[in-house]
């Protein structure tokens, strides 16, 4: 809160200076549950905030170090690695999957199931020139890392949450939340690690 | 909502910048469709391959060209259902200039015919399903001449 | 009824450029409702500009012309004052003219 | 950003008949090209045809009331339409709410016209069966304030107030995705897929060449889209719940970056891919 403006809006409202912040919180929280409304599969109840996104939205993605650890650690607990113990799938079915920006807005039906939205954010595959740039150039990832079971595992964890290991990340967490299934996730892995995946050709 | 009103009883809307000229005429009508002019080509509209349109267009094998025709594409196309396209040629006595796109269902766009005086340049937009290749065909003094670019077609916005 | 179009003359050094913005949907008869249903063919398919009563522009169209079709071209001659006009049909034989002053 | 003269660079460029070689010294990026394909269909921009249906509504006496949208007023008065976008969001005494346009065209039409909220908020955007009234009028109202620069005021502290919520609602994460519209729009010089994306809370032209280019008429869809259409589709991409139509979080968000672009030149309605 700049103090310039906070000493602007004293001079109009009448509200507690210690509180001025909280009070915008409170009041900004309720109008965004009232402002909202079911459409399609997508339910007014998804305003609701977990602990995770409620922290972020107050800081602004800069969390007090120990409270960082604190939801980080929580998130890792959380992750549920595949029972097969295996986490290489089909890099093709990964390729189409990470292709596909599609999945649980509002204009997306229930039995749709989600892409991967990876080529939204990362480069992967050197022939598709529509990348985003949010996140990192994962081109080459697994021809630099090779493809052993730990890096494997890493690469499975980080798809699943990856606010395990930064808790305000912008990438969403595909498996905590339920956006993609165990096996999309190892198609997944496979996109990224498989020495055949467009990816590392 | 009761207050829908039709376009066509649209006033223009006063100047102030872009295409701001504008009459509406009630009676006069130049082109009715039983005085087309040069009868819509259809053979060539329909045509699903280029050999095809290229034969509906009377141009069975036109003569590569590409510094006498000048065709202006972008590179890639944020969105392909708007390609801009222009044509331009330096050859004497241009009379028809089309349009073709290689890969879509109907491949002749668009197809126009320079009266003497109007010159060898037109910019229209088309559609182009997929990337591929746009072509461009003039005919001056008789024989006809070919270009082809290809314009890369993107998915823009986050594909939701 | 069909819709007016926006047209704009302008000339320079003996030269008159004109710009057409049309509004038609330009169906290609391809495109499918969300229900499955094809949503039938309906373009424009011939243009026709007109300067002083003689034709300086004859265009036709196909189903790969965009949505609002855009069309430029340039004749020789032509003074600010005087008339350009334009007329489209489509293939469900409607049709429209308007009319611009061409601008200096 | 890139200036107008590298637009126009850009274009020479691709005009020349040696591209292939031009570009390989200069290493014109995919952006760069993407730029030169906006450049290339900013002529003509349909969206006129939607202010054309709009002033005729705006004109034009209806509702139970029967009556035309000329004794509504956008903040400057009533009937005055020239410049009342530039200075919205405003507070309006007779609501006793800050308003953004739609919302506030949405007060005129249930008092002036008779309209009921519901009949009005039934058809807020446009699709392609069937143009949207208030959008029409909104993209009307929009172009009249082309060329004037934006001076939203937050003297008001209900204005200042609207802002600060708006700008917790842009960072507000929620939903399967965790998003808010910082996730994408925070960060200079990012794109999603090929589309470069404007920051629109730590770069103070990305914002102001953002706002003052919408509503905008979209390509890939052939319609004239509002700013309300623009928050709208926003939420949805980002997971969210919709967001009511003309509802205090939408005006609030609106108040935050209608307020970060004061000082730039509006120049809507734009043309977007």
């Amino acid at each position: 809160m700049n103090a310039k403006l906070m000493i602007g809006l004293m001079v109009g409202v009448s509200l507690a200076m210690p509180s001025f912040a909280e009070n915008l919180d409170a009041k900004t929280a309720e109008i965004v549950k009232r402002d909202f409304r079911d459409k399609g599969i997508a339910k007014a109840t998804r305003v609701n905030q977990d602990e995770l996104q409620a922290a972020c939205s107050k800081y602004v993605d800069k969390l007090p170090p120990k409270l960082k650890a604190k939801l980080e650690a929580k998130e890792s607990e959380a992750i549920k690695f595949p029972a097969d113990g295996k986490f290489m799938g089909d890099w093709k079915a990964g390729e189409k999957l990470a292709q596909s920006g599609r999945g649980m807005t509002w204009s997306d039906k229930a039995e749709d199931p989600a892409g991967g939205n990876c080529y939204n954010c990362h480069q992967l595959s050197s022939k598709e020139i529509a990348f985003g740039t949010i996140g990192p150039s994962l081109l080459n990832f697994g021809k630099v890392r090779g493809n052993g079971e730990d890096i494997q595992r890493y690469v499975y964890a980080r798809i699943y949450d990856a606010k395990a290991s930064n808790a305000c990340a912008n990438m969403p967490r595909f498996g905590h939340m339920g956006i993609l299934s165990e096996a999309q996730m190892k198609d997944l892995v496979a996109l990224l690690l498989d020495p055949e995946s467009p990816v590392n050709k | 909502m009761s207050n829908e009103i039709d376009l066509n009883r649209r006033k223009a809307l006063k100047a102030g910048g872009g295409m701001g000229l504008l009459a509406l005429f009630g009676g006069l009508s130049l082109l009715r469709p039983t005085d087309a002019l040069a009868e819509w080509n259809k053979a060539a509209f329909t045509s699903k391959a280029m050999d095809e349109a290229l034969t509906g267009l009377g141009a069975t094998a036109p003569e590569s060209n590409a510094t006498a025709i000048q065709l202006t594409v972008p590179e890639i196309a944020e969105n392909g259902s708007v390609v801009p396209v222009t044509v331009s040629s330096s050859l004497a006595n241009v009379e028809q200039i089309s349009i073709l796109v290689d890969k879509n269902p109907n491949v002749l766009a668009a197809s126009f015919t320079l009266p003497q005086g109007t010159e060898a340049l037109v910019t229209t937009r088309v559609k182009m399903g997929q990337t591929a290749n746009v072509v461009a065909i003039v005919k001056a003094d008789g024989k006809f001449y070919r270009t082809a670019k290809e314009v890369k077609v993107t998915a823009g916005g986050c594909g939701g | 009824m069909a819709n007016p179009m926006k047209i704009r003359a302008t000339a320079k050094e003996g030269v008159t450029e004109v710009k057409i913005l049309m509004q038609h949907d330009m169906e290609t008869g391809l495109r499918k409702e969300a229900d499955g249903t094809l949503v039938p063919a309906w373009f424009i398919t011939e243009v026709k500009a007109q300067y002083q009563g003689r034709t300086v522009m004859e265009a036709q169209f196909g189903q790969s012309v965009s949505k609002n079709p855009y069309l430029l071209f340039r004749f020789k001659g032509g003074t600010a004052g005087e008339k350009v006009s334009v007329s489209w049909v489509d293939n469900k034989g409607e049709s429209r003219t308007d009319e611009a002053t061409i601008a200096a | 950003m890139r200036t107008k003269q590298t637009y126009k660079a850009l274009l020479l460029l691709a005009l020349s008949a040696s591209i292939t070689a031009v570009a390989a010294e200069t290493a014109v990026t995919d952006s760069d090209r993407i730029e030169q394909y906006r450049e290339m269909i900013s002529d003509g921009n349909p969206a006129e045809f939607d202010e054309m249906r709009g002033e005729e509504l705006w004109k034009k006496a209806a509702g139970p009331n029967k009556v035309s949208l000329e004794q509504c007023d956008l903040g400057k008065g009533v009937g005055v339409v020239k410049g009342a976008y530039a200075e919205l969001p405003k507070y309006f005494k007779d609501t006793n709410k800050v308003q953004d346009l739609e919302s506030r065209l949405l007060t005129c039409m249930t008092t002036l016209q008779g309209f009921t909220e519901d009949e009005v908020a039934a058809k807020p955007f446009a699709s392609d069966k069937k143009a949207s009234d208030i959008s029409s009028l909104a993209t009307y109202v929009v172009g009249q304030s082309k060329g004037i620069k934006m001076a939203v005021s937050t003297k008001h502290p209900k204005v200042k107030e609207s802002y600060e919520i708006g700008k917790r609602i842009f960072n507000y994460r929620a939903g399967p995705y965790d998003f808010a519209c910082s996730t994408c729009h925070a960060t200079t010089g990012v794109r999603i897929r090929m589309q470069d994306l404007p920051n629109l809370s730590h770069n103070k032209k990305d914002a102001q060449t953002a706002y003052t280019t919408w509503p905008a008429y979209r390509v890939s869809q052939g319609l004239t889209r509002s700013f309300q259409w623009r928050l709208n589709d926003c939420f949805r991409q980002q997971r969210f719940p919709e967001p009511k139509f003309a509802s205090e979080a939408t005006v609030a968000l609106t108040t935050f970056l209608a307020v970060s672009a004061n000082g730039a030149e509006f120049a809507g309605p734009g043309l977007k891919r």
